[in-house]
């Protein structure tokens, strides 16, 4: 293989770098959100102004539910957009657009809708936003028909999807990690789609299989760390896609380990956890493993507090807690 | 029917007050047809038909081109048909068969034939608003000279939706025609008891999108107006607004007899029947009975060959059931 | 016990007669919502523009979001709102108003909030009503913070639970089950309070436990009588509630005859029985557990046609077949 | 400050002009003082402050009573102070601390005060203007003579729920009067770069609901607009709607330096302080410097003191995150 120059980057330049080279291999891909002409709130797409004009890069009104819906109005015309929500929490204003229509046109009009929209939407806890810009509802996606769920971790990972996304006919929901916008790794020039339903695998081990995803990935990363210093080998995986999940990959591994610890930043009731301690026990049947287990947020909304929100996040120590009360 | 534009001058000429005349007829054959199947058991799940508005329909797209874009309601068979959809597959649709525009997975309330831009009936009340101006979005984007209908009732101008896409059709200058349908209901409740403030047009103006306010069962008229909205909305001059004011003889669907609604009202509004109305029109032009005779029995037999291809069509092979969900992550079918 | 008079009424009936009760007990219940003063669409409140005035059963605009919102302001300055959706799929449009404030306000502001509403949004299949009036994402709600939610399935369990959720200071999403408005069932004079987090047991056995809630109630009974038939013995509970749910009663059940089936209408990716599964596995150790199984639709919106609605549907058949599987 | 009702001509009473005067010296100290400690580490997350926009908050709340409820949006302070909520225990919810008027638990954004009426700020554009009308509702089913202030930003009227909420106030005729503060911006974008049409009071007008547009800065003009239009609203005359113009003279949160802002934007609108101006009208009618110093330096005396507790004051104890949740199935907190 020929070598790759690479670059780093943060994660949030990561993802304006994928969508710029998308913008610029393809004309009928533009983005559509607020403020996003000056650069994005997170300035995720500075400089594209200047480089696409107004007319690929449209700064909106405060209208959430037209710019999803314009979004799909646009893709059933041919265009590829991509809706930039600012904040998940605002899709509750587009939740009609997004259940109701981008993810049934396809299905509803028999095939005759390609709903090619990308749907960015940084979510998670991040600097005390409180209880309405801090959700982390992305379990609910998958539970929806019609949509791709994406939730990368990495600035690699955030590139490759995102180019993945854009050039995917369905509609892909992206949940951009808020607090790890500047985390930092390295991309190529031309940045490659990562296909999804792919996990990543973080560290391995024998001891336990340890599941997670989005900005819970760097501190499975530590606590990794510490349980391997204490002579317990993870196996441990980034999804970073929900919907489709790697299966195959998680139940591989359980199946040699033997016990499962899934985690997110997510409350824990009716978390997708569930569905994946579900699927496992299914697959390899409950008397095959030794244990399987979920570590989430409490079922409550983020309080604003520091210490009340550290609190309720799930923690590096409190995954090596749970891991260690596994063995 | 006529998908060509026109300058203007529907009622000067004959040939197109025949063509509005034919549309209405068909779109009335159509929904009688489909109403008599419902009644029969032929057609599973709510209709619902948009009898005594059908001068709205043809009214408004006797001004589109084919790839013109209309996005409609839950009341969309007339807007399809106007639209230049085939009669036939809509039938197959309703019936939830084989060969059904949808491949029977819409039904009446998701009607939709992209082969001749109708991008949907909705079933969701204003639903179609923010899609139509994303629609004409993307065609501007794409420097193309189509321009998108977006069809709505009396009742859509109580949801968000309506404030936020009129702006933004507004703030863009987009290339939509706003269509209220106001046939004076809203489900089971009278729209103006609901309703405050001056009204649909006004709302538009608050917005930035002028129009006009006309009667919907005067089908020339409509056609007028439209020509010349229709004009400018192509022409560049950002998004119009058309008021049309009709009246719905039925219920709010076909499981619904309407005992609700005073029957004096709905006599008179029969009496205002644009059909009937536009053959008025055409006797004093020289056309009489039996031509209208011919055109409603060529427009009859259309349907009873639509209904009767429907009612002998196979159901959806069971594996459809799983196609068109997504590319990627779709559930697998097994028999 | 006293002997208390019962009548026989439909599910619909006994919500209506239920909603009357505590409007005649507490002048500050009222409804809102479109139609409500014609009796509502099913029919739910017959009568109420005649007995309560318009003050109190309140026809309303298409304007769900503010039929939404509305109700929580109505609700913060002291009176109860019931908020009738009409038909599940249209809270979409009232997301933001259920989700971001509804389910938060009383945290978020540090319980000075008192959002005592009770949300109704009849859902589920029904009579080839296609992909935007099918919907059933009831599991949505028991991952978001802050509401309870109800899925009765029988007239007694409508009346009852309806009671309750007028009463409590909480606010109750009740999915009120489409399907089964005409189901019959005996209801007292005075309606009681059914307490929420208690499941209904349907059935005893010990061959394998059965969970579901809601339009496929009737389903699993006739399955299991269809076992019983075949000698197979089962523990059948209608969970009736979701959040809080009976999850002592369950794992007891599985404790004893170490098998679980979850059977739910709605989609099984990501459905409650993820939830269910994980509960039990984790407090009963997946070593005690022989198996544990799901049942729910397949991942895609719900075709209009009868036969492919049909055939994505959970049927009685398809509960016998996959109990027996797991024998 | 004021709280009871008045019947008009404020500008002719100068005990009213000068508790005007000291309720916006009052919301700058505070919010002066907030961003000092913002700057300073001392409070967490982001801030939006109204920094030049006080003269609406003390002008519409000057005519509203105790029991009137008030709803708020991003950017409450001003509105909470001028309702009469409590420095102190403000400053200890942006401080994250026990003691806060939300327990910690809110923070800037959702800065709330029931015990006053203020029935909470809210992080999503829009978000309170539903529950203004419910709130209203209520109000006049319990009998209750008390209005509901719903005050919202120029953004604001661009999401649906404004023709909803307006449509919805003027059909019940609810006693809610809707507070449009225009300071020109909505985040980083030029308001009227977003909005089309000819503005938020013909918006209002077109769905039912009357009402003025006045110079915002100008704090008396504000109370005397305001006391007419709470006179009507009480009166039972259905919705009236504010207008105020008004400007931003800091960035969207305290993390924006805004230098994407005209500089001569915002020295011109300097010119234009609100305080300032009352101060000259107050000058005209012999009030002096030492006067206003008396006021600014108790003002900033009370909120160097609201500083002090809060940043003195403990967290909240780690088992409040779960109290408040819900009554039934809340999660347990184990130590
Ligand atoms: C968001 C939403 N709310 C409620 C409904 C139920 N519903 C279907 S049609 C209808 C009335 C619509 O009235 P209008 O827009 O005037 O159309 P018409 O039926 O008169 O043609 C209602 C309330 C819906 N489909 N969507
Ligand atoms: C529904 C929604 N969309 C976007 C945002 C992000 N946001 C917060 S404040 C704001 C601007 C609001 O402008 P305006 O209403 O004029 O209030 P101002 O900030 O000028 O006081 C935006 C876009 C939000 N909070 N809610
Ligand atoms: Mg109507
Ligand atoms: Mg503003």
């Amino acid at each position: 293989m020929a070598q790759v120059t690479t670059t780093e980057v943060t994660l949030i330049e990561a993802g304006r770098l994928a969508v710029q080279q998308e913008m610029r291999r393809d004309p009928t891909v533009w983005v559509l959100g607020e403020d996003v002409a000056r650069g994005g709130l997170w300035g995720q797409y500075k400089g594209f102004l200047e480089e696409f004009g107004a007319e690929r890069v449209v700064s909106t009104p405060i209208s959430e539910a037209t710019i999803m819906g314009a979004g799909l109005g646009a893709a059933l015309v041919g265009t590829r957009p991509i809706i930039e929500m600012r904040i998940f929490d605002f899709v509750m204003c587009a939740m009609d657009e997004l259940v109701n229509q981008i993810a049934k046109v396809r299905y509803m009009f028999g095939g005759q809708a390609k709903p090619a929209v990308v749907v960015r939407m940084p979510h998670g806890m991040w600097r005390n936003s409180a209880a309405q810009h801090s959700q982390m509802l992305e379990a609910w996606f998958t539970h929806l028909p019609g949509v791709v769920v994406v939730a990368p971790s990495s600035a690699e990972d955030e590139a490759g999807l995102l180019v993945s996304a854009i050039r995917s006919d369905d509609p892909v929901l992206i949940f951009d990690p808020k607090d790890l916008w500047g985390a930092t790794g390295r991309i190529a020039e031309k940045i490659e789609p990562i296909p999804f339903g792919k996990a990543r695998q973080l560290s391995t081990g024998d001891a336990v299989t340890l599941v997670t995803w989005s900005a819970l990935v760097p501190k499975a990363v530590e606590a990794v760390a510490l349980l391997t210093k204490d002579g317990v080998m993870v196996d441990a995986f980034d999804l970073r896609t929900l919907w489709p999940w790697d299966e195959d990959a998680i139940v591989a591994s359980v199946k040699r380990t033997g016990r499962l610890l899934v985690t997110h930043e997510a409350v824990e009731v009716g978390g997708f956890g569930g569905e994946i301690v579900a699927r496992v026990v299914d697959r390899l049947g409950p008397q095959n493993i030794k244990s399987a287990k979920r570590l989430g947020a409490p079922r409550l909304p983020i309080p604003f507090s520091p210490p009340l929100e550290t609190q309720v996040r799930v923690t590096t120590d409190k995954i090596v807690a749970k891991v260690k009360g596994m063995l | 029917m006529a998908t060509r534009p026109r300058p203007s001058g529907a009622g000067d000429n004959l040939k197109r007050l025949l063509e509005l005349y034919r549309t209405m007829v068909r779109i009335r054959a159509f929904e009688e047809t489909a109403l008599a199947a419902h009644k029969a058991g032929e057609i599973p799940g709510p209709l619902h038909v948009s009898l005594g508005q059908e001068g709205v329909a043809a009214g408004v797209c006797a001004s589109l081109r084919k790839d013109d874009r209309l996005t409609s309601n839950h009341r969309g068979h007339g807007h399809a048909i106007a639209k230049g959809a085939d009669p036939v597959r809509m039938m197959l649709e309703l019936y939830g068969r084989e060969g059904g525009s949808c491949g029977g997975k819409g039904g009446s309330m998701h009607i939709a034939d992209f082969s001749v831009g109708m991008l949907g009936a909705n079933g969701v009340v204003s639903g179609g608003i923010p899609i139509a101006v994303g629609a004409a979005q993307g065609l501007k984007m794409l420097k193309s000279d189509a321009i998108v209908v977006c069809m709505f009732g009396d009742g859509a101008i109580n949801r968000g939706p309506f404030l936020e896409g009129l702006n933004w059709a507004a703030l863009y200058k987009l290339p939509v025609l706003f269509v209220c349908e106001d046939n004076g209901v809203a489900a089971f409740t009278t729209a103006s008891s609901v309703t405050a403030g001056p009204g649909a047009l006004a709302r538009a103006e608050s917005l930035g999108v002028a129009g006009v306010t006309i009667d919907g069962n005067d089908c020339p008229a409509v056609d007028d107006a439209v020509t010349r909205l229709v004009a400018k909305v192509r022409g560049g001059s950002g998004p119009q607004f058309l008021h049309a004011k009709t009246y719905r003889w039925t219920g709010h669907t076909s499981t619904d007899a309407a005992a609700w609604r005073d029957p004096k009202e709905v006599a008179d509004a029969k009496v205002r029947c644009p059909i009937a109305r536009l053959e008025k029109l055409l006797g004093d032009r020289g056309v009489d009975a039996p031509d209208f005779a011919v055109v409603a029995t060529q427009a009859q037999a259309e349907m009873d060959d639509a209904r009767a291809k429907a009612k002998a069509a196979p159901w959806p092979k069971p594996e459809t059931a799983y196609a068109d969900v997504q590319d990627v992550g779709a559930a697998a079918w097994h028999k």
